[in-house]
């Protein structure tokens, strides 16, 4: 990732895509929303409740209504792009090397897609009663 | 005063790592730092090397860092930065490959620089005179137009030390000299540099380029001007 | 280390909360989705949670989260408004205080069910 | 290394980055060779502006400051330069505008200007309005605008190499010889033409406004040709540096309103030049200062300055419209120009002379005007004689844009219609030698020392008052530094950036400079513009209506063989120019602007 556009062509070349921008404010609107799901979560399951009060069933019972549901996919989904993304910036901040940037970015991804992965199964497809 | 001068050496034919070299002057406390840093190199160790050249803040030879700080040795005064019998340190720039001393590599520097197309275009033929511009419309230039190139901002952004490939502060001020000319005729095409990944969008607003500039530009406000035009440009 | 000011520690601290909510969070994923595999399992991992130092962790977590969440909204503000970036300082020793409140109001809440071992 | 270029311009400066612009439009390959990256250049610290007479505030014509341009140079200045220069001057100035250079702006829209010193209405009658100007720092604006444009242009750049050599051979120059700083090499650059633009030697002086690297560099490479500069005992002191420092306050500062004042809170300008008072020639406030001081109406611990009054403008003025000045003398001096006084001192400034050239840039080889094939030469370091025998303010950047771009026309049409000339061989012996002479000198002399001695001598010897027993002094002086500086050891063995070889390799450029100065002050016995001897206290136009031209005399080491070159005046019916170098009063009637007394 060179920096040489020396004339109106090279610009144009280099360009052409609104990846970063439309990641820019992804970041600021995905944020004002997570502060109200997380801190809510945090609120509602630690704060006021012990964490060894999520129970098996606790979860359970909670995750029959679909509201909630849906709340807690919400938070996993912007919080797992929101983080992942920030975590990209890290990664292209310092893993110079342009091979090993690919390597450390791919694996990282596909880590984080299993994890989503299983949390999405998790919420939707577990249904004890 | 009596003071210690340290000064981070490193000369290339001979030594393998840079090391901490510390000399004693005498000096007032009106005086510059580029004076001391003068006065070690004529009298005490002729080797020393840093660029200099103007001695009032004007060329951007002789950024340096300066007690923990990018600043210009010229127009650091001693009483800002030491009292009798103190030190201080002073440091390459960080962030460009160090070749002697106090004296850095820039082309990198001012590739960031020639990157963003840093000079006016507009192809419709111009008037006999003047062409014409409100005093309003000429302000929105100053800032810009300040800069003297001498990447105290740059080389002090987190950002830039660890990501070789950011255009940093200096390059996007430049950028926005032009993008907020109302006499230049590429602000789009300049805009869409600042949108490439190596653009604005690395800016983490860290603020150690506005704190840095000894010609006191807001940059840090700058670049987020910058950002939002591109963000208006592309809605 | 370079003598930044509020700005430099302003983005080190968000990012280095960013990362560590990341990290706790993409734990709290695996170990919750663990009830996939049945109620033995995920009390097994959870047990864990007992832990003292995991407990205190998470205070820490929810402070970070607090600071992380804050100084968001005042990066927000800044890209929005040329008043964020002139009062940028103000902004972020408003972000502190919030994020020390809060996370002394947790810890109050907590530590006593901590000591319960509840 | 071995280059080759249609065109090389030494020097990035206003006039060099100008001369490689136009030379590069005239369709030939174009270097530019500079010891500092281009926007570290001098031009860059120029902060008052640029006179043309665009009357866009007040009626103006180019002929008033052409007139103007003369009667500052105290009737030294050759008026075929005046007249194109005042003339082209306008032109230069819209183009920058075009190059996108941010001027500020009049209310409609157009470049603003201000007064400033020297610079009349009506041939004298009152202060005008010409100076063009973006801040106070249009010297950095023009530096910075003119790189960009060599940058869209492509211009190719060679930075941080030092010229040591020009190859002169039978009156044809066919290259030069640089130094790398960064590797230690030696390049030898061939080339069609080539283009000075190095600036001036200020340096020379203990209080100056000129840059570290100002050194007369490449004046003193010209003179150890055997070549003459011109008129070298004129040098410019400015009125107003800021104490001990010698950073310059701008004249800008006196157009905006600011007033100069003695230790009792006078006015005192109003004495000695009734009708501009504080924006009088600098030559003139230089000496009225001076004196006042020497009377001892001075200010400050040492009663060596006066005070600079701004208290009474406008605040927004002085933040705005003086924000590079107000700057500096909050940052070195920590006084507030809007309720401090600001102390003020005459600082060396500016070299009047410097290689002699015709109008086309073409550099002069001797008494008759004979050429160097393939030289030319631009800005502060040329003498195109249009300065005279002192500059008016705002002149200079006009000099680099109009003669910059005249010599890169005019090198790049005689590249165009020749062949590369033969290169004698091994150009870089000479070169070579002197680097070795430096690193291999026996003795344990120290550059700095010597230069701190030059400096202090030039200043009391042959500063602002000068007479005839302390240049005598001054000469011996010089001899002595010179003997000395054989002895100057470098102690650096290194190959890399070694910046003290340059530091010495640069001190004995400014020994040149200083004695051919020295020696041409010595010589001119009469008070002309900014020469201005005690010992002989008129103009005399009778004897000295000429232009010095010093040599270095090879017979014997600090010795200089003067010789003369007549001033270019104007015939009244508009048409012929005409040499003079002796004048009577008689003769005079017939020129448009004869030398008449000078009052302001
Ligand atoms: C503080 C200050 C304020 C001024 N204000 C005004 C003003 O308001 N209006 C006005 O009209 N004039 C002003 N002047 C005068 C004017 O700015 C200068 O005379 C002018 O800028 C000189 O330009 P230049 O291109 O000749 O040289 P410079 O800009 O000095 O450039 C010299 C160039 O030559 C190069 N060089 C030197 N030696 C060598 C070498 N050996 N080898 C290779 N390269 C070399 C340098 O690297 C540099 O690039 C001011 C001057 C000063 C000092
Ligand atoms: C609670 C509300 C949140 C808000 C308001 C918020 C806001 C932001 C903003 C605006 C950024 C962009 C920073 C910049 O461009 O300079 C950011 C970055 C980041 N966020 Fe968040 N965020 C929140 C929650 C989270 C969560 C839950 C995580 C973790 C899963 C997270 C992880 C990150 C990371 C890793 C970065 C990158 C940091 C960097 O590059 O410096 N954030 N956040
Ligand atoms: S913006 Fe300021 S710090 Fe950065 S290069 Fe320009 S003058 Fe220097
Ligand atoms: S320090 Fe760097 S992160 Fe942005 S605000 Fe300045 S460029
Ligand atoms: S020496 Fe010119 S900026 Fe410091």
């Amino acid at each position: 990732m060179t920096i040489r556009a020396r004339t109106m062509q090279d610009a144009k070349q280099q360009s052409h895509t609104n990846a970063e921008l439309n990641w820019w404010i992804f970041m600021r609107i995905s944020g004002l929303i997570l502060i109200f799901l997380v801190l809510g979560h945090i609120y509602m399951t630690f704060v006021q409740v012990s964490e060894s009060d999520a129970t098996f069933d606790a979860v359970v019972n909670k995750l029959a209504n679909p509201a909630w549901k849906f709340y807690d996919w919400l938070l996993l989904t912007l919080a797992m792009l929101h983080g992942v993304n920030g975590a990209r910036y890290s990664i292209d901040d310092y893993v110079r090397s342009r091979p090993n940037r690919a390597w450390v970015r791919n694996t990282f991804f596909t880590v984080v897609a299993m994890i989503f992965v299983l949390g999405t199964v998790g919420l939707f497809s577990f249904n004890p009663y | 005063m009596n003071i210690n001068v340290k000064i981070l050496r490193f000369d290339p034919e001979k030594d393998r790592k840079q090391h901490w070299e510390t000399y004693q002057v005498e000096a007032s406390p009106g005086d510059r730092v580029l004076d001391v840093i003068n006065h070690v190199k004529w009298y005490i160790d002729p080797s020393l090397t840093f660029r200099r050249s103007c001695a009032h803040g004007i060329c951007g030879s002789d950024a340096m860092l300066i007690n923990g700080r990018n600043r210009l040795a010229c127009k650091t005064l001693l009483q800002d930065v030491v009292k009798d019998g103190g030190t201080i340190t002073a440091e390459p720039i960080r962030g460009l490959k160090v070749e002697k001393d106090l004296l850095v590599d820039m082309e990198p520097f001012f590739d960031a620089y020639r990157s963003i197309m840093p000079y006016f275009i507009n192809d419709n033929p111009a008037p006999a005179a003047e062409r014409l511009q409100s005093p309003e419309d000429a302000e929105r230039m100053d800032h810009g137009s300040n800069c003297i190139l001498c990447a105290c901002c740059t080389t002090s952004c987190p950002i830039f030390w660890v990501n070789g490939s950011y255009i940093g502060p200096a390059a996007i001020v430049q950028a926005h000299r032009f993008i907020f000319d109302t006499r230049d005729a590429a602000t789009q095409q300049r805009l869409n540099v600042m949108n490439q990944n190596t653009g604005v969008w690395r800016c983490r607003t860290a603020y150690n380029c506005t704190e840095a500039c000894p010609r006191d530009i807001p940059i840090t406000q700058l670049i987020e001007e910058v950002k939002r035009a591109v963000m208006y440009q592309q809605a | 280390m370079y003598k930044g000011r509020e700005g430099q520690w302003a983005f080190y601290l968000h990012r280095l909360s960013g990362l560590a909510i990341l990290a706790y969070f993409l734990l709290h994923v695996i170990s919750i989705s663990l009830f996939v595999f049945g109620e033995k399992i995920y009390m097994a991992v959870h047990g864990g949670y007992d832990f003292i130092l995991f407990r205190l962790g998470l205070i820490a977590i929810a402070g970070g989260v607090m600071y992380h969440a804050m100084n968001g909204l005042r990066i927000i503000v800044m890209d929005f408004t040329g008043k964020g970036v002139a009062y940028q300082r103000q902004l972020w020793y408003g972000v502190l205080l919030i994020s020390i409140v809060w996370t002394v109001y947790v810890a109050i809440k907590v530590l006593p069910r901590v000591a319960a071992g509840v | 290394m071995h280059h080759r270029y249609d065109v090389l311009v030494v020097g990035a400066g206003g006039a060099g980055l100008m001369a490689a612009l136009y030379a590069a439009k005239g369709n030939v390959s174009v270097a530019c060779i500079s010891k500092l990256y281009p926007t570290r250049s001098h031009t860059g610290a120029a902060q008052g502006g640029v006179g043309a007479a665009l009357g866009n505030v007040a009626e103006d014509h180019w002929e008033w400051h052409m007139y103007d341009t003369i009667k500052g140079g105290d009737y030294l200045t050759d008026q075929d330069a005046a007249e194109i220069f005042a003339k082209d001057v306008i032109e230069a100035v819209y183009e920058l505008e075009h190059m996108g250079l941010p001027f500020s702006r009049t209310e409609e829209g157009k470049i603003a200007q201000r007064k400033f010193g020297g610079h009349t209405r009506e041939f004298g009658k009152a202060a005008v309005e010409r100076s063009c100007y973006a801040k106070d720092r249009t010297g950095h604006m023009i530096l910075q605008t003119l790189y960009q444009q060599n940058v869209k242009e492509g211009t190719t750049f060679f930075n941080e190499f030092h010229v040591l050599d020009l190859i002169i051979e039978n009156g044809r120059c066919s290259g030069v010889v640089a130094y790398e700083l960064s590797t230690g090499e030696i390049h030898t650059f061939h080339a069609k033409a080539v283009i000075l633009a190095a600036g001036g030697y200020g340096r020379i002086f203990k209080i100056t406004s000129n840059a570290l690297t100002l050194t007369g560099d490449l004046m003193s490479i010209y003179y150890r040709k055997g070549l003459p500069l011109e008129d070298m005992e004129f040098y410019q002191f400015h009125p107003t540096g800021l104490t001990k420092l010698g950073i310059l306050v701008t004249e800008g500062i006196r157009g905006e309103g600011g007033i100069l004042r003695n230790k009792d809170g006078e006015r005192f300008m109003e004495r000695y030049a009734p009708t501009l008072k504080d924006l009088a020639p600098r030559d003139i406030v230089s000496r009225s200062i001076y004196t006042e001081i020497r009377e001892g109406r001075g200010v400050g611990p040492d009663k060596d300055a006066v005070n600079i009054d701004l208290t009474h403008l406008p605040r927004d003025v002085i933040e705005n419209k003086l924000s590079e000045i107000t700057d500096l003398s909050r940052t070195y001096l920590g006084l507030d120009p809007v309720k401090d006084l600001v102390p003020i001192q005459p600082t060396a400034h500016y070299a009047m002379g410097g290689i002699p050239t015709t109008i086309d840039g073409e550099c002069i080889a001797d008494d008759n005007g004979t050429l160097i094939e393939g030289l030319y030469a631009a800005g502060e370091q040329a003498c195109v004689s249009l300065h005279g025998a002192n500059r008016l303010g705002t002149n200079s950047l006009g000099d680099l844009i109009v003669f910059g771009r005249r010599s890169g026309i005019n090198a790049a049409k005689y590249a165009r219609g020749t062949e590369l000339a033969e290169m004698p061989e091994n150009p870089e012996v000479e070169s070579r030698a002197l680097i070795e002479n430096l690193k291999n000198a026996d003795g344990s002399e120290n550059a700095a020392r010597i230069r701190k001695e030059l400096q202090e001598t030039m200043m009391n010897n042959v500063g602002i008052f000068r007479n005839g027993p302390d240049m005598e002094k001054q000469v011996e002086i010089l001899r002595e530094l010179r003997a000395r500086y054989q002895h100057v050891n470098v102690q650096d063995p290194s190959q890399r950036f070694n910046s003290e070889l340059v530091e010495a390799l640069e001190l004995g450029f400014m020994l040149d400079c200083a004695e051919a100065m020295t020696h041409s002050a010595l010589n001119r016995t009469e008070s002309r513009g900014a020469h201005d001897r005690e010992d002989f206290h008129t103009r005399d136009d009778v004897n000295w209506l000429k232009h010095t031209m010093a040599y270095k005399d090879f017979s014997q080491p600090g010795n200089v063989r003067i010789g003369y070159k007549p001033v270019v005046f104007k015939d009244a019916a508009d048409g012929e120019y005409e040499s003079l170098t002796t004048y009577t009063p008689a003769e005079a009637a017939g020129f448009k602007f004869p030398p008449k007394p000078r009052t302001f």
